[in-house]
């Protein structure tokens, strides 16, 4: 496309103008277009002529738009900026007009051109440092830190002592009603009672109304003899029986009333 | 690869760097390399005419006694931690976790009734004992092997350790609550085991003791 | 860390091992890894009682001028090779990912002027800094966010990393090359263009000196 445009000047000055106008997408923005274009002056950028600076960018642009390049919104924007200074430095200043002058505004521009080929330098400086994995390397043959995890077992006498209590219930789990088998309730006594009581015409032992086969059992006695003492005291408060202890601890002794009543 | 005690001393085209360098190179080539390297590899890295094998042995001397060593492996050569320094490689962390039931309950067969054969321990769990359970339990160095019991095939027997006494602070495995305080702890219930008599408790804890009597 | 000169010849309750021992102790340690151990890392592993920094100050000084060296990476410490020996290690070598042109100018500018802020890149490179460019940085751990800048907006800051410093040789930002004559000739200052109030500027300077000095 640029090669089918007819351009102004000398050859040579073309082609530098070609390659610099080619090469504006290898432009990091307008500030490095001015750092570039400022080597041109040959000069330290500390004595750069900003002023020739500014005509140097406008003339890019213009060259750019005669071959019809588009540039990116930033590189206007530079322009126009390029080109307030312009008058600005040229003109003698307004005393009335507010903000900073032309020389200050050069100046800052002449700060950010140092500065930016400052930051370039020293890039070119850290990257030409030894690299590691280029210039220096580190340990190839590593040895990892073995993370040795160490399970402690634990257990408390509560442990133990609940673990073997489970072995030792284990075996005799039943279902709950069956283990009702050991057990007299007071009503399953009385019910038996009344109907024994009948032919309790004298004193007798409560123990004798023990249910059969309950008596050997030490489980079944102490329960059955508290259901039967239990359903004696309630016969005797119904009115149906009477009860009598020799003494402290000595047998128990029933017999009906309504036969003495 | 050039073995230095043949080489004569040799006038080489190149200037062969002074061994000091070699050895440099050498330390620096076994450091890198993720590998082990071999005598070969470092002459073929090295610049011509140095004698890697014998800069490999000056290298080896230096770090004698070091906390690092130059240590041949195979054909070839590295730099590993001084074996004695092993133990900075190891981050350790101790996790303390709840015995599993079947281990408590087997180790408390053995504290309740020991000696006991692992057929006893299965008989009265109800299940057989896991191997691995086992060699827990010895691991941990809470059990360890009785006496052989003086019955057909003379199974091993097991008994609990002093470690294991030391742990839940008993003097002696006596001291286990017996079956009545387990049972008045709540831990038993009231009822007893059919058909054996409420007083075989104490049967029981003489059972217990005698069989500790034994030990 | 513990400067070992102001360290008083010390009482411990336990026999610390022999400086002899410890300096070993962090040669294995450091030869282990290839990372940068920290003085309080090293401490960590070592019995009770070491004192790391002073075994590696010994450690630095026997290894001046060999093949490999203890070298400081900010706050912690490495064996890299030497840097003259890198042509023996070739086949070592990994290809690092080209960085462009923008990325090697924003590391240079976050690593002179750090904390910065991607505007102030954006500022000194005359041109927008791309999502890529700093995610590129991000990714291979040489630049990280720091504190945020105490300015409307409150915008996050980039600094650069140990893993920076690691790759570049550098003992710590302050030994970034010529930082000395870019700060004295004032082309760190973050000086706002005219006209511009500049909030909060002093307030960087002095935060940015205090980064570099507090390395």
């Amino acid at each position: 496309m640029i090669g089918a445009e007819v351009f102004e000047g000398g050859v040579a000055e073309r082609l530098a103008a070609e390659a610099l106008i080619v090469d504006v997408d290898g432009f990091e923005g307008p500030l490095d277009l001015l750092l570039t274009l400022s080597r041109t002056q040959k000069v330290d950028l500390r004595q750069i002529s900003i002023l020739a600076l500014a005509e140097q960018y406008l003339a890019f642009v213009e060259q750019a738009k005669a071959l019809r390049i588009e540039l990116a919104a930033d590189y206007l924007v530079m322009a126009a900026w390029l080109a307030f200074l312009k008058s600005r430095l040229l003109l003698p200043p307004d005393p009335t007009e507010e903000g900073p002058s032309g020389e200050e505004l050069a100046a800052h521009l002449a700060f950010q051109l140092e500065r930016l080929q400052a930051m370039r330098e020293a890039a070119a400086k850290l990257m030409a440092r030894d690299q590691k994995g280029r210039d220096f390397f580190s340990r190839g043959l590593t040895e990892d830190v073995a993370r040795v995890r160490t399970v402690r077992w634990t257990a408390t006498l509560l442990d133990l002592m609940q673990g073997y209590a489970r072995i030792r219930t284990r075996d005799e789990f039943r279902p709950f009603v069956m283990d009702r088998e050991a057990i007299m309730t007071m009503e399953q006594a009385l019910d038996r009672m009344r109907h024994l009581i009948g032919f309790a015409g004298d004193w007798t032992d409560i123990a004798s109304y023990l249910p059969e086969g309950w008596e050997t059992d030490p489980a079944r006695r102490r329960s059955s003899t508290a259901a039967t003492f239990a359903a004696s005291l309630e016969l005797a408060k119904e009115g149906k029986v009477e009860l009598r202890q020799a003494e402290t601890f000595a047998p128990i002794q029933l017999r009906r009333r309504d036969r003495h009543g | 690869m050039a073995d230095p005690d043949e080489t004569p001393p040799r006038e080489t085209l190149f200037e062969a760097p002074p061994m000091a360098e070699q050895e440099r190179m050498v330390e620096a080539i076994l450091f890198a390399t993720a590998e082990p390297v071999t005598v070969a590899e470092l002459a073929g890295r090295m610049p011509h005419g140095c004698e890697p094998a014998q800069a490999l042995e000056h290298l080896r001397r230096r770090y004698e006694g070091r906390g690092v060593g130059v240590v041949r492996v195979g054909d070839a050569w590295a730099i590993r931690t001084a074996p004695d320094l092993g133990f900075l490689m190891r981050k350790e962390t101790v996790e303390t976790r709840k015995l599993s039931r079947a281990a408590i309950e087997t180790l408390a067969i053995v504290a309740y009734h020991q000696p006991v054969t692992r057929a006893e321990i299965e008989e009265i769990r109800g299940v057989s004992v896991s191997r691995g359970t086992v060699d827990q339990l010895l691991e941990m160095e809470w059990i360890r092997f009785g006496r052989r019991r003086m019955s057909p095939g003379r199974p091993v027997t097991f008994v609990v350790t002093e470690t294991f006494l030391d742990h839940f602070g008993l003097e002696s495995a006596r001291d286990l609550p017996g079956l009545k305080e387990l049972r008045s702890a709540g831990l038993l219930d009231n009822r007893p085991p059919p058909g054996t008599p409420a007083p075989g408790d104490e049967d029981d804890d003489g059972e217990q003791a005698a069989l500790f009597e034994d030990e």
